[in-house]
This record gives C-alpha cells, structure tokens and sequence, in this order.
C-alpha cells in the first residue's frame, strides 16, 4: 500500500504526515509536489495541512486549481482513499469532493488543542479499528474550522452516517452539529479538522491517531487494492 | 458619499537636499547624527556627504546596527564554550549539541512596531528572527516569546495585548513552526511601551552552518524574496515641510508581514543551502538592503557593487534612499558563486520566488550604489561597518535605588491572611494560567513537541535521535529595577531552573536586553548591572550567550520602562527518558523541596 | 483599462460570526444602537481590456470560479471605466 | 433605522499579500489581463436611528474606534436610510 502526501506551497503538516505513515504503518509514502498531475502509482492520497497559497481569499480556495488535483479527483473518482487534514479538509470542500463550507471559527481565533471527539461511524476503511463511539483525543489547529451546510445537506449526512468524528465537550469553532469529520457517500473521501498525525504516539499527548492509518492497512489486506 | 477620512496620493515629491543643505541646515541630525559624527562622515568620505549617503550613514550608525551604546556592555557576556560553534555577531548563535548538529538560536525584540500597530508589528518580529535563523542554514523548529504590557484592565492595553499574541500565532502558524513557550507580564510601567520579543530555535548540520558574508570577487549578489515598497523607511523622519508635500505621507508605513512568502523563503533557502550553492546569506532586516549588503561586504573585506534599478519595486517613483532603507519584509540577500545564478534560479522559481541579480562583490571595499546610471553613493564600506562609532556612557545609582536601600518592607506590611493572599494572588493575570495565549498558537506542528506550553520549559525532540531540546524564556523587570545585577541574575537562573527541571543540561542563552534611554545615567546604570549580573550567572552556570539583541529608548512621555532584560535559554535534554513535567503524576508519590 | 469592485457577502442565510463579533464589539464601546454587523469582503481588479461587455464577462467568470464560494457566498460587481 | 455600508482598504503603500495571490491565482487561471487585485473589507452595519446626522456621526465613530485601523487603513461609507 502506497501512500501520496500532495505538497502544495504554504503546506506545513506534509512532512508530519508522511512521518505518522512510516512510523505508524512502515509502508512507502512520498511527498507529490503539487505541479505534478497524475496519482496513478499510489492507493491512498493524504492532503496535509498547513495554510496552502497562505490561505489567502478563503483557506483551500487557491490549492484546488493545482495541478495535482487532478490525480486527486480521478483518485476519489476511482475509489482510492482520500484524506483530508485541516487545510487538506478545507481544499476538499473548495473542490467540490466533499458537501459544504468553511468559516472562520465563531470565536475568531486560531485554536490548538487536544480535543475529545467521538468515532460516529466505525464501519469506515478509515475507522474500523477504533470502537464502536470510541471518544477519542486528536489535536486540532486551526482559525478556519467552523463548518457549515445547509440543513437539507446535514440531514443526509447524518442519514447516511456521514459524520466521522464530531467533537465533545465544548465545540471549538462553532461547526453545525459539532462536526469534526465527515466522508463523502462512497466512504472513500474522508475530510476532518482534527490532526490524526500528529497523536500516534503516547510522547505527543496522544496516540488516538495511530488507528486511523491502522484501519486503512487492515482494509487494504482485507479488500485488496481499491 | 460621505467623504474618505484621508486622501491619499501615491507619490511624494521628491526634492532631497543638497550636501550643502544637509551641512548648513544641519540635517543630519533629523536622520539622528550629532554633529562630532557628521564630522566623521565627512573625514571619511573626504567630502560632505549625499542626501543618499547621510542615510546610509544614519542607520548603519544607528544602535540597531551598531550597537554604539551597548557594545562595550556586550563585550562583558562570556561568549565562549566548548560547545560554541557560532558566537554573537551572525543573524544567530550556534551550539554544538552531538552528533554532527548543533542548535541555532536568537531573541530579537519589535517593541516599537507593536506599539503602533500590534498585530502586524508582533508578526513582522516573528519573521524577522526566523529569518535570522534559517539565514543561517537551520532549519527552524521551535519559536517562542516574551511579552510585557500594562494593566489588562484598560482597553486600549486588552487591545494591543490580544492583537499582538494575534499576529504572534498568526506568524508562527502559518510558516509551520510551533510556538512552543513564553512567557507574558502585566504592569503599568509598559502600559504606553510594550514589550514584544521573539525567539527563533533551529537545528542544522555543522557542515551546512551558513555565514553572512560577501567573497569571491566577481560573484553575483542575488535579491530574492517580496518587492521593495515604502514601508518601515528610517525610523528617524526628517520633519522638514520643504522636502515632502503631505506630511502623512512622510511618516512611514508600519511593514506589514507575508508569512507564506516566508515559508516559500524558508524552502527555497534550506534547499541551496543543502545543495551547498550559497557563499553568503543574509536576511535583510532592520535597515534592509544597506545593512544587510554592507554588512556583508565587511566581513567579507570585499566591496560591493549594487544596481538599485534591478531591484524589485512595488511602488513607483521610489528614491535611492528609499530603496535602500525600506524594511519590506520577507527579503533575503545571497552571494553565490559566478556562473552558477542559473541553478540557483532554478530552485528558486520552483517556488514561486521572484529573484534578481542586483550587484556584484568587487574587490575595491568601496560600497557603491548606482541608480538610473548615476552612482549615488560610494563609500570605504569599513567605515559604515568596523568605524561605526562606540560610545562609552557611563551610569549613576538613581536616587530610588538609595531610597528603597533603606526600606524595611517587613516592618510595613500589613497581617496577611493567608487564604485572602492565596486568592489575590491566583488572581492576578500575571500568575493566572496563559492558555489563552498560548491556545493561539499552534504548538504541536511539526510533531516534535514532547512538552507543551503549560509547562516550565517546552521540549522538542530531534528526529532520529534519542536527545531533546528543552527551551525557556524569561526575565523578571521589577526585579532588575530594584537591583539591576541581582535581577540579570536571577533572570539567567530562572531560565536555568525552567530548562533543568524538564530534564536538560543548560547549554547557552541568547538574551534581550529592553531598556530606556541609555543617555539617561540612571537607566545606563541599570543596563551595566543587569550585563553584569547576567554575566556572572552566565559564568556560573557555563552558559555563553551566543547571540541577542539591544532595545533601548523604551520609555513613555519621558518614563523609562522597568529594565527588562529576557533570557531565552536553550537546555539538551540527552535521552528522552529524561523528560519531566511539572505535573503531579500519581497518588502516594513522595514531595521533596530542594533549596534553601 | 476597466476596474471592477467586487463585493462577496455571505449568504443571508449563513451565520456570520466576524458580524457577530464585530456586533458585540461595538456594542461593549457604547454603541448600543447597532442592531446588526454583516461583514463581506471588497475587491478591485484592474482589468487590462478596453472592451466593457468582455470585461464583464470576465468578472462574472472570476467571482464563479474563485471569488466567491457559492455554497455560502453571493457575489455583486460593478465595473468603471479607465480607472 | 440607517444601514451604512463601510469600506475599509489597505492604504495604498500597504504590502497586500491576498490580493497579490488572488492576483497570482487568477493569472494561473487564464486570467492574465488582470493589472491588479486589492482586498478589502465591506462592513454593514444597521443602526436603530432615524437621525441621518447623528447616524454618520456613530459610524465615523465607530470606524475611527474600531472598525478600520488608520496605521495601515483608510475607510469610507455610505449612509442609506430605513434599509
Ligand atoms: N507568550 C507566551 N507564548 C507561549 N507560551 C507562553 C507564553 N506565556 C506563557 N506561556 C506558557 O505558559 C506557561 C506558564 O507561563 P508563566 O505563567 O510565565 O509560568 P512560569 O512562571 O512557569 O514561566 C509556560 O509553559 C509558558 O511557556
């Protein structure tokens, strides 16, 4: 199983995620300079954080007209995993491959922390090993992570139980129903704001995050190459 | 439409004075140089000097560059250790830490800018002690800060509090490196003077350590980085109706930051430095690229020659003397070898950074600038830099000092009852918990932060290696008021104490020195014995300080802040088995005090 | 040369919580009178065209593909010439 | 009740790095005749008041106090009645 950390510039989590999969899963994973336009070789893509283009205009705006996101679309297209971490969620949303917007966090601020969350749907290539509403603790930092989509689309999220993580406790950014994550319909685009790579192991606070890179190994073995 | 509160124009009519004009009328000293210093310039250059040349002159002799007032006071800091790779006189200090690496690190404060316009004023200091860092081939890992300002109660101080830690986080975060500690007090001696001081942690290998010079006659001098634009000329205006037609124009517009032009900087720099491409780096800062070129082409002992027209301008009509004392941010010199500009340009463009070939190194030692054909100035470029002139002040005990000497506080005090006191005290935001702060800050990216902020020193671990870097600042203002050498002390001791207690070995500091007026005897006072006792404590302790910075005329309506000099201490931790935190970690363990 | 001002507001609909801020802000100043802060963003893009309907076309372009974001934003422009 | 719609502008010497990467983008895009590209901020904000003279004087307020920073901004406004 082959990974692809897509660096756009103003990416700044891309050399922390390629460390939690080598670390974490011990399998190949590269840095994708985002002027490259093909994926093809790879069978998960992880679009990091960071403030891609500054997050000038709206966070995610200008990365999505990269080159390389072509071999995200045709990616997600295929059926190939996709995930998007903080400004990786923002660039999905701006791209069209996951529902909604993101706003600016009701309190204005940037928020880093270590955040409780609850695992809503454990039946996903991304959750399958975590328990069934596991609570959790992942990172987040961001200004931008106050998510938002209009009721008609919330409802079928919910419905379709594509809300992956939401958060407990106190809500850090406003997000409509306290959403952390969601996944598209065919479950294999996954955008959240909180930081699985940065809590996989117990020194850095947490190590909650080591499962979500587990439970794609495991599906990988399981189902074959997507 | 209501009419816009100001009308703007773009540009200002330029009519610079004549040698003659800056001689009779005096001028020089509106651009801060005394008459015996006017002197000096002209016997260097053989004759009065240009409009051009008198600013050059005026900031390469300012106490940002030069240090005049505080140099033979630095002299004082032990700067030497084993350990000591790069001592004080870089863009930042360098210690040895094993294993082929060594730790770069340097404090700088930007009080003055964050007193005007805080938000941008805190980031633009952010960015300028990263770039000091990777100037020097390291990669930066850690920030962290120090931060003084009035009572919290008034809103205008809740202001420039928020808005600086703001554009503290806002810096930091989006260039990708953790804010990992700090520190914040409140106190009504800098309610109109605030304090924002920035440090920068880096580490690199020995064999890619960069330096700030100019060699290689022939070589190429490359700008890369944001375009020159009219921001942050010359803290010392020229209030001088004739020169300019709009008196609001002529006050300088505060810089204002670009941290993902940084982060492509940032990038762009390391990847040269790895490919081993560079002969000289420099970030151009305060005084940009007259500082920052000079600088270079003394400690080079070669000269340089410079094409104002190839630089890179965002605005027009600008004036030699503004392009060359412009503070636009997120702009880098470099030297590198002739024939090899193409290669460089390659990484460069890679990402996205526009870059230009502005001068040659030449072997004259002369510093000569040429604007639209017409050379505008030529000066010995020793005596910007090597003759810059020392000042020997010297200092007298206030009179406070003498009269608190006396005071018994124990015999004034009032009975404490000690639940009220415990109360009162937790209270107060300057012992209360600064999550507030630091909850703006991503602390956690590049996932090497072992210790968060919360604690007494962060630690950060080094990749592939077993070792850890522990990092503190500190400082304590009313302490080095009440007694300047006691408190530089305890300031270097605190520091220590916050870097051992998370399980490191001090190696080295790097310290801010914020005073007021060093013309005051009072306040020169302060500053000798606060070197003094930071030394001693240094010696000590064996921790050289390897780099700092000077602020000083900090002062209100003629109020000089507490003297406030900030250690920033950096301890290695050699195994991360040694980590400790503050936190009690389970019932039953046993309590032990140690000291006194 | 044309120059378009652009303004990008969010949508009536979306909850705008710098307005809100901004609101509350203005509200602990004295300023009790604000009934409501609704905060959008104004661009200016200089166009290098002298023809007006092909600059318009072009700012409508720009606001659909980048400017604006429509799943919370609307967008309106106004063009001027030679500015 | 008055609405005033507020702008608020960097001055003009002021860096923008937004417009400068919207600007960047936006070539990128097949937009090259675009010159230029400056952002800036639209406040609107409804004031409970049917005096016309006192509403532009709350806001000239209001902008000198808290919505525009004059170190680095200049704002302007528009005053429109029963909006
Ligand atoms: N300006 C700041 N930036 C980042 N961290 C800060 C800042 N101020 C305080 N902190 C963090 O908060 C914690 C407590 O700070 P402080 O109250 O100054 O405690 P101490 O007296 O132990 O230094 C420390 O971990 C420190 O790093």
């Amino acid at each position: 199983m082959r990974f692809a950390v897509p660096v756009f510039p103003g990416s700044n989590c891309d050399v922390d995620c390629i460390k939690a999969v080598r670390e974490v899963l011990d399998r190949p994973v590269d840095p994708v300079w985002h002027l490259e336009g093909k994926l093809d070789d790879y069978d998960a893509v992880i679009l990091p954080g960071g403030f891609s283009y500054g997050d000038y205009l709206r966070s995610g705006s200008l990365a999505r007209f990269s080159p390389v996101m072509e071999g995200v679309y045709e990616a997600a297209e295929k059926g190939k995993w996709v995930i998007g971490i903080c400004n990786g969620f923002q660039i999905l949303l701006e791209a069209g491959l996951l529902p909604g917007a993101m706003r600016v966090n009701d309190h204005l601020q940037f928020r880093c922390d270590i955040q409780k969350l609850r695992v809503e749907n454990d039946r996903l290539p991304f959750t399958q090993d975590y328990g069934r509403e596991e609570e959790i603790f992942l990172p987040i930092a961001h200004k931008e992570g106050n998510y938002y989509c209009d009721e008609e689309t919330l409802s079928r999220l919910e419905q379709n139980g594509q809300v992956v993580f939401r958060y407990m406790g106190e809500n850090p950014n406003g997000s409509v129903a306290d959403i952390a994550g969601i996944v598209n319909e065919k479950g294999n685009v996954l955008g959240m704001m909180p930081h699985p790579e940065r809590a996989v192991h117990a020194w850095m606070g947490s190590a909650d995050g080591a499962k979500l890179f587990t439970s794609m190994l495991h599906d990988w073995r399981e189902n074959g190459a997507a | 439409m209501v009419q816009p509160n100001q009308t703007q124009s773009n540009t200002v009519a330029h009519r610079e004075p004549t040698p003659e004009m800056i001689e009779k009328q005096q001028l020089y000293r509106e651009v801060g140089l005394t008459e015996g210093e006017f002197r000096q310039v002209k016997g260097h250059l053989g004759r009065p000097p240009n409009w051009t040349e008198l600013g050059i002159y005026s900031v390469m002799w300012s106490e940002h560059c030069s240090y005049k007032n505080s140099k033979p006071l630095l002299r004082r800091f032990p700067a030497e250790g084993p350990r000591v790779l790069q001592g004080p006189g870089e863009g930042a200090g360098a210690i040895d830490i094993g294993d082929g690496q060594a730790v770069v690190f340097k404090i700088e404060s930007h009080n003055h800018p964050s007193a005007v316009e805080p938000f941008q004023g805190a980031a633009t200091g952010v960015g300028g002690i990263i770039r000091d860092v990777f100037s020097m081939g390291a990669r930066p890992v850690a920030l962290l800060n120090s931060l003084r300002f009035g009572p919290l109660e008034q809103n205008r101080v809740r202001y420039l509090f928020g808005q600086a830690v703001a554009g503290i986080a806002h810096y930091g975060n989006v260039v990708g490196i953790p804010t990992v500690g700090g520190e914040v007090e409140f106190d009504s001696s800098y309610e109109g003077n605030p304090l924002v001081n920035a440090m920068c942690v880096g580490v690199l290998d020995h064999k890619d350590l960069q330096k700030g010079v100019a060699s290689g006659i022939g070589n190429p001098v490359l700008y890369v980085g944001a375009s020159t634009g009219r921001d942050g000329i010359h803290g010392a205006t020229f209030a001088s109706e004739e020169l300019t037609e709009n008196s609001e124009e002529k006050r300088p517009a505060v810089q204002a930051g670009d941290p993902f032009m940084e982060k492509l900087l940032l990038e762009a720099c390391l990847e040269l430095v790895n490919q081993g491409i560079l002969i000289g780096v420099q970030d151009m800062g305060a005084a940009g690229l007259t500082c920052s070129s000079a600088e270079m082409a003394a400690k080079g002992n070669t000269g340089m020659d410079l094409d104002l027209d190839a630089v890179p301008q965002r605005e027009t009509g600008m004036t030699p003397y503004e392009i060359l004392l412009s503070e636009s941010q997120e702009r880098m010199l470099l030297v590198v070898e002739d024939g090899r500009e193409r290669e460089v340009k390659e990484v460069l463009d890679k990402w996205g950074l526009s870059s230009a070939v502005v001068g040659r190194v030449t072997d004259n030692r002369r510093y000569r600038i040429c604007h639209r054909g017409e050379i505008v100035a030529d000066i010995p470029v020793h005596t910007l830099v090597d003759d810059a002139p020392v000042l020997h002040r010297t200092g007298a005990e206030p009179e406070y000092y003498r009269r608190f000497a006396g005071v018994r506080p124990e015999k004034q005090m009032d009975p404490i009852h000690p639940q009220e006191a415990l109360k009162r005290v937790l209270a107060s935001p300057n012992v209360a918990s600064k999550r507030w702060v630091y909850q703006q800050y991503d602390h956690m990216v590049r996932t090497s932060t072992a210790v968060r902020p919360g604690s007494d020193a962060a630690v950060i671990v080094l990749d592939g290696l077993d070792k850890a870097l522990a990092l503190s600042t500190d400082g304590n203002g009313r302490y080095v008021y009440l007694d300047p050498e006691q408190g530089g002390a305890i300031a270097v001791a605190e520091s220590a104490r916050n870097v051992v207690c998370s399980g490191a070995q001090p190696v080295g500091i790097t310290d801010c020195l914020n005073f007021g007026s060093p013309e005051k005897p009072e306040v020169f006072w302060q500053l000798e014995g606060a070197v003094n006792g930071m030394s001693a404590a240094c010696r000590e302790l064996e921790t050289p300080v390897v780099g700092g910075n000077v602020s000083l005329y900090n002062e209100t309506q003629g109020e000089p802040i507490y003297p406030t000099p900030v250690v920033g201490m950096v301890g290695l931790v050699e195994s991360r088995k040694h980590i400790t935190t503050q936190s009690w970690k389970q019932e039953g363990d046993t309590l032990l005090l140690l000291g006194e | 040369m044309y120059k378009a001002t652009i303004v990008v507001r969010l949508k009536p609909s979306v909850l705008d919580p710098q307005g809100n801020a901004v609101k509350g802000s203005l509200h602990s100043l004295g300023f009790e009178d604000v009934e409501e802060v609704r905060i959008g963003k104004t661009m200016e893009v200089w166009l290098d065209t002298s023809d007006s309907a092909l600059a318009s076309e072009r700012v409508e372009a720009m606001c659909k593909k980048l400017l604006a974001n429509p799943v919370i934003e609307n967008y309106e422009y106004e063009l001027e010439e030679g500015a």
